[in-house]
């Protein structure tokens, strides 16, 4: 398979600051190698996290998003972290009802201690989302934003 | 308790005791042992030395046969059978490995046959239960022998302490006996060096008895037939590399058994050690 | 139309090695609303900062964008230099080009990219940044040091003397910790207990230090300058007030046999005690576990022994509060037990033993006296085995890394055999021997030379007991692998050194992070080492990673360095990094509708109820307001807002969403 | 000379990963047939770090490889759970293919290949005949004379071997499996 077939997905990832973001900078400290294709957003913490900016990425023609930040008691504002975890357990179902495959959204923890799981979280994701090919349809996502706009003001 | 069985070759022939003492205190637990239709030899010792692939096919067989007829669990008396047939079922759990074996077999094989060894069927048919059927406690003082191929590797049988391993023990004591505590329990034999290396064999043996007969244990026990006939049949190899001679006869934990549970000596095969069991 | 200046930074060859920088300050230097874009070989330097200032000022730049390290290393440095020349320090922004790129990625094109990429993100944000004013919160200058150990003892005692107020709390009945236990010290030889008693008095004595043992902290609300701690104080049944130490109920006590954790479980205590006679306070406490009266309710012998009647059976636990402006992290560590080798007879053997037990067998003050005899019958030991790395570096059964203190005691422990059992024999397995540190190399010669211990290079297979001998199989690498068989009297495994008992539960209740092995995390591994990531928390000692007295020391005194220097302000600045709720002309006043979802996600109860009234007093309505004194900017109210009128500043949806789509309109 | 090939080979079909072993020799302290050995099994373990052609054929042509009974005291004790025997099952079958045997494995070799042999054809083990092979190949004709008979009169020993039915499979196994390698060798 010649290099132009391989297809380089665009993936975001939304971390928090204390612990995936500083874990990410362990990767480097630590110069553990990963794949080019995704580029961190820093948010003070996860609990900040509107996941209506994961539908608008995904219009916006992201193939693939990461959401780390501390694991569970870690938080650094104490219980952002579990708010962002229930907000994800709805925010799947309704991914999953607009028809948007929910592999492409990859929620996990990474702590600032932990440089080498950055890195294979980021690799695993790459490789999944190039399975799973482009996102193609993200036509769907901009019209429910759009009424989901609509709905606001109204 | 119904259970699938793989007596495998030793027990057919030199340590044809063993098949006798599991059949003989099945019947008094009326534990219903169904034998693997035209089962094979699992390769032992020689296969893997020889060839990963034949290693892996012959237990792949065997457990293949066993899944072919219907059997879910499968009690595998001997050490050394008992842990090929774990360590492959283990390899077989990689795709490209299990493809290979497969197609040379052209039998299907899931895996899924829960493999156990005699000490776990007597686990799991339950303590409590042996002891209500005690006629005459096994009143002795004893070294329980496990040897390397019921324990190791851990990380695949997952059976028992890696050192200083206790089921055989407690099963002693269920039945009325008292076991040393003693430091050559998973020590090598020199297993499959029983014809090969004989002068192997009687020196690391030799240390075992010494340390059992030190500590002042009437009998080893043990549940290999390769640990057995290297402590018993090599005895007079071994008396020879030894300081102090020894005549401490080795008998199969279910020979143990079965003389508590009342069976006669004959029937349990103990007239066919080489060194006398007079217990 | 925006005017922002880009300067791209070479970091030596830390990022020009894989990122073409020139180019990524060229296509950026070609954005729409980039004024000036440079690259440089060290921004954080004197002239780069230099070129940022002139910058600002010659092209009259409303943003700056650093495309650099990481901005947990240098964003106050840069943001430092903007506001020097007159710029909004909330207007510079950094993109991390090293940690997220060039360290983590191979030389080429699309590192290169993704170089530029990052830039463009944080060029798109710094458009929507807004100039902010920091936030001025007061300092209160009290400090709490967590662990009554060497550590804790000298950052309490380091604290006090810059004339601020420590309250120091122990779990233990007593100070003194790890070190109190220990016999001589290497590599001089001193007795531990000489050196450290006096500094357990001066901590009692000492006037700006509140002393609490026998107790916990139970939670840690706030932030740097303003803590809240709430402290345990469990029990002890014996009013201090009034007890004198006289010792009476100690003697009386019918409850002996209880093993000592002074003594590593060697001697037995008695339920009312005195953990060791040096004890601070050296008054007793009763353990309600093992004591009669709380076990059967009948005894009290203590009660009546007591002549000033100090026994309070009812006691119990009280909770009290202290606010504090720093915290100091001093909760030490632990050895792991004999108990989990299988190969050396999972703690079975009662004279394999710990090397902290064999400092209580070498201690003057330890159940022998400091005679060396064994546990099992009391018998002098002729021959002794040391085995280092027992347990350290040992993935599979232990912890990989090296405990680091070791080797060195393991050296000091044969030394003080030989110096005790003159006609002994000893000999230590080891696989590297470790003596990195003043005078410790020449400390572990002496040993070998001078005390004739035994070194053997390799590691023991197994330990097993015959005759009343230990039977120790090793081997010498150093002959090639030839087997080596002792029969040793005593073994002594230096079992790694792991995380104190509740350190992981005690990083959540503070919000620090800790590593896999449950030490807490410094905030950078070289320039902030006594630093967590938590602003006002600091560490010091072994419960950051295995260390020996001089570096505990030392890093105590460190730490309230920290402390002292963040008490010299009256007030701190704090990053406006705050939710607000946005205010707009009436008759809107705010697009707030007053659900008050913010209030039921914000953790520090920082949402407050503003009413909106009219000129005649009626309440047009209720909208929310944010504390900014008590808001930490975690920003969870943002994404609980449906109508979108609370943000928060630094990071507000407007500046996240330019991010996100500079990202993938491309 | 680098021979980094075979270590590649080696960790490709063990797992084995050379360069883990630290030398703390803690396999060799716990090796019941160390002494016997030519090289120990650590010794093993650094001669495959220095990968050199030299030192990968010593430890084929090395009687440690044969000697190894797989007892697996080295793997349950190993720090970084190297599995030694799982290599030295490998390495033996690599001294077969170069045809690289020491003195010692003779004996072994004989008695795995009569092992195998009795049970290619009948599908379980024929004690007898293994014996009777063993005998043949090693010329040890005064070897267990006494034993052999002894088994016999205690019913060890049966006169003739049992036979399985399906011996189609087997010859396929055999087949296709270790004789297939042979054939590669030729």
């Amino acid at each position: 398979m010649s290099s132009e077939e391989i297809f380089e997905p665009k993936i975001v990832a939304f971390v928090c600051n204390w612990c995936t973001y500083a874990g990410a900078d362990l990767t480097g400290t630590s110069r553990l190698k990963y794949a080019t294709n995704v580029k961190i957003v820093r948010f003070p913490c996860t609990g900040r996290i509107d996941f209506l900016l994961l539908l608008k990425s995904f219009a916006q023609g992201a193939d693939g998003i990461i959401v780390s930040g501390c694991h569970p008691n870690d938080c650094h504002y104490t219980s952002g972290n579990f708010h962002a975890r229930r907000r994800w357990i709805a925010f799947r179902s309704i991914l999953d009802m607009m028809g948007v495959d929910v592999r492409r959204v990859q929620y996990s923890w990474v702590s600032a201690a932990e440089g080498s799981k950055w890195a294979d979280l980021v690799n695993n994701t790459v490789a999944d989302i190039r399975a799973l090919g482009p996102y193609t349809d993200y036509q769907k996502v901009a019209d429910y934003l759009e009424k989901e706009v609509q709905d606001g003001e109204a | 308790m119904k259970i699938g069985f793989y007596p495998g070759c030793s027990l057919t022939g030199s340590s044809r005791e063993y098949n006798e003492s599991v059949v003989a205190i099945a019947k008094v637990l009326d534990i219903e042992l169904t034998e693997i239709n035209d089962w094979n030899c699992c390769g032992a010792t020689a296969a893997h030395s020889m060839n990963e692939e034949l290693s892996m096919s012959l237990p792949a067989r065997i457990m293949a046969m066993a899944e072919k007829q219907g059997l879910t669990e499968v009690v595998v008396p001997c050490a050394a059978c008992y842990n090929r047939l774990k360590v492959t079922q283990h390899d077989l759990k990689d795709e490209t490995k299990r493809k290979r074996v497969s197609e040379i077999l052209q039998l299907p094989y899931d895996g899924s046959i829960e493999i156990i060894n005699v000490l776990q069927m007597l686990e799991k048919y339950g303590a409590e239960n042996i002891k209500a059927k005690v006629t005459q406690p096994f009143a002795h003082k004893v070294a329980c022998y496990y040897g390397c191929l019921l324990v190791r590797p851990h990380s695949i049988l997952q059976f028992d302490r890696v050192e200083d391993p206790q089921s055989m023990d407690e099963l002693i004591k269920v039945v009325g006996g008292t076991t040393i505590d003693w430091a050559f329990k998973t020590e090598c034999c020199g297993g499959g060096f029983s014809v090969s290396r004989t002068d192997l064999v009687a020196k690391l043996s030799g240390n075992i008895l010494e340390d059992a007969a030190d500590r002042g244990a009437e009998a080893l026990i043990v549940a290999c037939p390769m640990c057995q006939s290297n402590l018993d049949m090599r005895r007079g190899a071994i008396n020879k590399v030894i300081e102090r001679p020894s005549d401490i006869p080795v008998i199969y934990i279910t020979q143990a058994i079965g003389l508590a549970l009342g069976i006669d000596a004959e029937e349990l095969g103990l007239k066919r050690h080489f060194v006398t069991v007079e217990l | 139309m925006s005017k922002i200046g880009v300067f791209i930074c070479h970091c030596g060859e830390n990022i020009s090695a894989t990122v073409d920088v020139e180019r990524v300050a060229r296509e950026i230097g070609g954005m729409e609303g980039v004024a000036h874009a440079i690259d440089y070989k060290y921004m954080c330097s004197d002239p780069g900062q230099t070129f940022i200032k002139e910058a600002v000022k010659k092209y009259d730049l409303d943003g700056v964008v650093v495309g650099a390290c990481s901005p947990r290393m240098h964003e106050p440095t840069f943001r430092r230099a903007c506001a020097e020349a007159g710029l909004n320090p909330y207007l510079c922004e950094m993109a991390n080009l090293r940690e997220h790129c060039s360290w983590v990625h191979e030389k080429g094109e699309e590192t290169t990219e993704k170089a530029i990429d990052l830039v463009k993100m944080l060029v798109e944000k710094v458009k929507k940044n807004k100039p902010l004013e920091s936030i001025k919160v007061p300092v209160t200058k009290r400090a709490l040091v967590i662990g009554g150990g060497i550590a804790g003892i000298q950052a309490s005692l380091d604290i006090a003397n810059t004339g601020h107020k420590v309250i120091l709390i122990e779990r233990d009945p007593s100070i003194g910790g790890h070190m109190s236990q220990l016999s001589e010290t290497f590599p001089t030889l001193d007795c531990s207990q000489c050196i450290l008693t006096p500094r357990m008095v001066e901590v009692a004595q000492h006037p700006n230090i509140k002393l609490y043992t026998y107790a916990e902290l139970e939670s840690l609300e706030g932030f740097i300058g303003n803590f809240t701690a709430k402290i345990r104080l469990k029990a002890k049944s014996v009013n201090y007030s009034t007890c004198t130490g006289c010792g009476a109920c100690i003697q009386k006590c019918p409850v002996k046999k209880i093993p000592s954790e002074f003594n590593a479980g060697l001697g037995t205590r008695t339920a009312i005690y005195v953990p060791f006679p040096q004890a601070v306070p050296n008054k007793p406490v009763i353990d309600r576990v093992n004591c009669n009266y709380y076990k059967r309710g009948a005894c009290k012998i203590c009660e009546k022994t007591c002549q000033v009647g100090s026994i309070e059976w009812d006691k119990e636990d009280e909770i009290i509060s202290e606010e504090v402006g720093a915290v100091v992290l001093a909760t030490g560590f632990d050895v792991k037990g004999t108990d989990f080798f299988p190969e050396y007879g999972y703690g079975k053997y009662k004279d394999v033993l710990t090397g902290l037990q064999f400092e209580r067998l070498a201690s003057a003050s330890g159940p022998t006296f400091g005679e060396i005899r064994r546990p099992s019958d009391g018998a002098i030991p002729k021959k002794i085995v040391f085995i280092a790395c027992a347990g350290s570096r040992d993935p599979a059964k232990g912890i990989p890394y090296c405990s680091k203190i070791c080797c060195m005691y393991t050296a000091k422990h044969a030394m003080l055999y030989q110096h005790k059992v003159h006609d002994g024999e000893s000999t230590v397995f080891y696989m590297d021997i470790r003596a990195g540190g003043k005078n410790y190399e020449e400390f572990v010669r002496r040993a070998i030379e001078e005390d004739t211990v035994n070194y053997v290079r390799g590691r023991v297979a197994r330990v097993y007991e015959k005759n009343g001998k230990l039977i120790v199989k090793g081997v010498d690498t150093l002959l090639g692998g030839e087997q080596v068989e002792i029969e040793a009297d005593m073994v002594v495994l230096a079992t790694a050194g792991v995380a104190n008992c509740g350190s992981e539960q005690l990083a959540q209740k503070l919000h620090v992070s800790y590593d896999p092995y449950h030490f807490f995390a410094e905030a950078h591994p070289k320039l902030k080492p006594v630093e967590t990531n938590t602003a006002g928390i600091f560490l010091a000692g072994a419960c950051q990673a295995p260390k020996d007295i001089p570096e505990t020391v030392g890093m105590a005194s460190g730490a309230a360095v920290k402390v002292a220097a963040l008490f010299s302000n009256n007030e701190l600045v704090r990053e406006p990094i705050i939710a607000v709720v946005n205010r707009l002309a009436p008759p809107l006043y705010s697009t707030c509708v007053g659900c008050f979802m913010c209030e039921t996600a914000c953790p520090y109860n920082a949402i407050e109820h503003e009413e909106i009234k009219a000129r005649d007093g009626s309440l047009i309505r209720t909208i929310a307001r944010v504390n900014s004194g008590l808001c930490q900017g975690c920003g969870t109210c943002v994404a609980f807002c449906r109508s979108k009128s609370i943000d928060i500043q630094g990071y507000t949806n407007e500046q996240v969403y330019a991010e996100v789509m500079s990202l993938l309109n491309d | 000379m680098e021979h980094k090939g075979k270590i590649t080979d080696l960790q490709s079909h063990t797992g084995v990963e050379v360069m883990r072993c630290y030398q703390c020799g803690k396999c060799t302290a716990g090796c019941v047939l160390a002494t016997d050995m030519n090289f120990p099994p650590s010794y093993v373990m650094r001669l495959l770090q220095t990968g050199t052609k030299e030192n990968y054929i010593k430890i084929l042509g090395s009687n440690s490889i044969w000697l190894c009974l797989n007892c697996e005291n080295c793997l349950g004790r190993c720090p970084m759970e190297i599995d030694i025997p799982k290599m030295m099952d490998y390495l033996r079958t690599q001294a077969i293919k170069e045809n690289i045997l020491h003195p010692d494995s003779k004996p072994i070799i004989s008695f795995h290949r009569s092992f195998l042999d009795s049970i290619k054809y009948t599908g379980r083990l024929y004690e007898l005949g293994l014996i009777a092979e063993f005998k043949a190949r090693t010329f040890r004709v005064t070897q267990d004379l006494t034993i052999a008979p002894a088994m016999f009169l205690k019913g060890k020993l049966h006169l003739l071997p049992e036979k399985i039915k399906d011996r189609m499979t087997m010859k396929r196994i055999f087949a296709k499996t270790i004789e297939n390698v042979k054939t590669e060798n030729k």
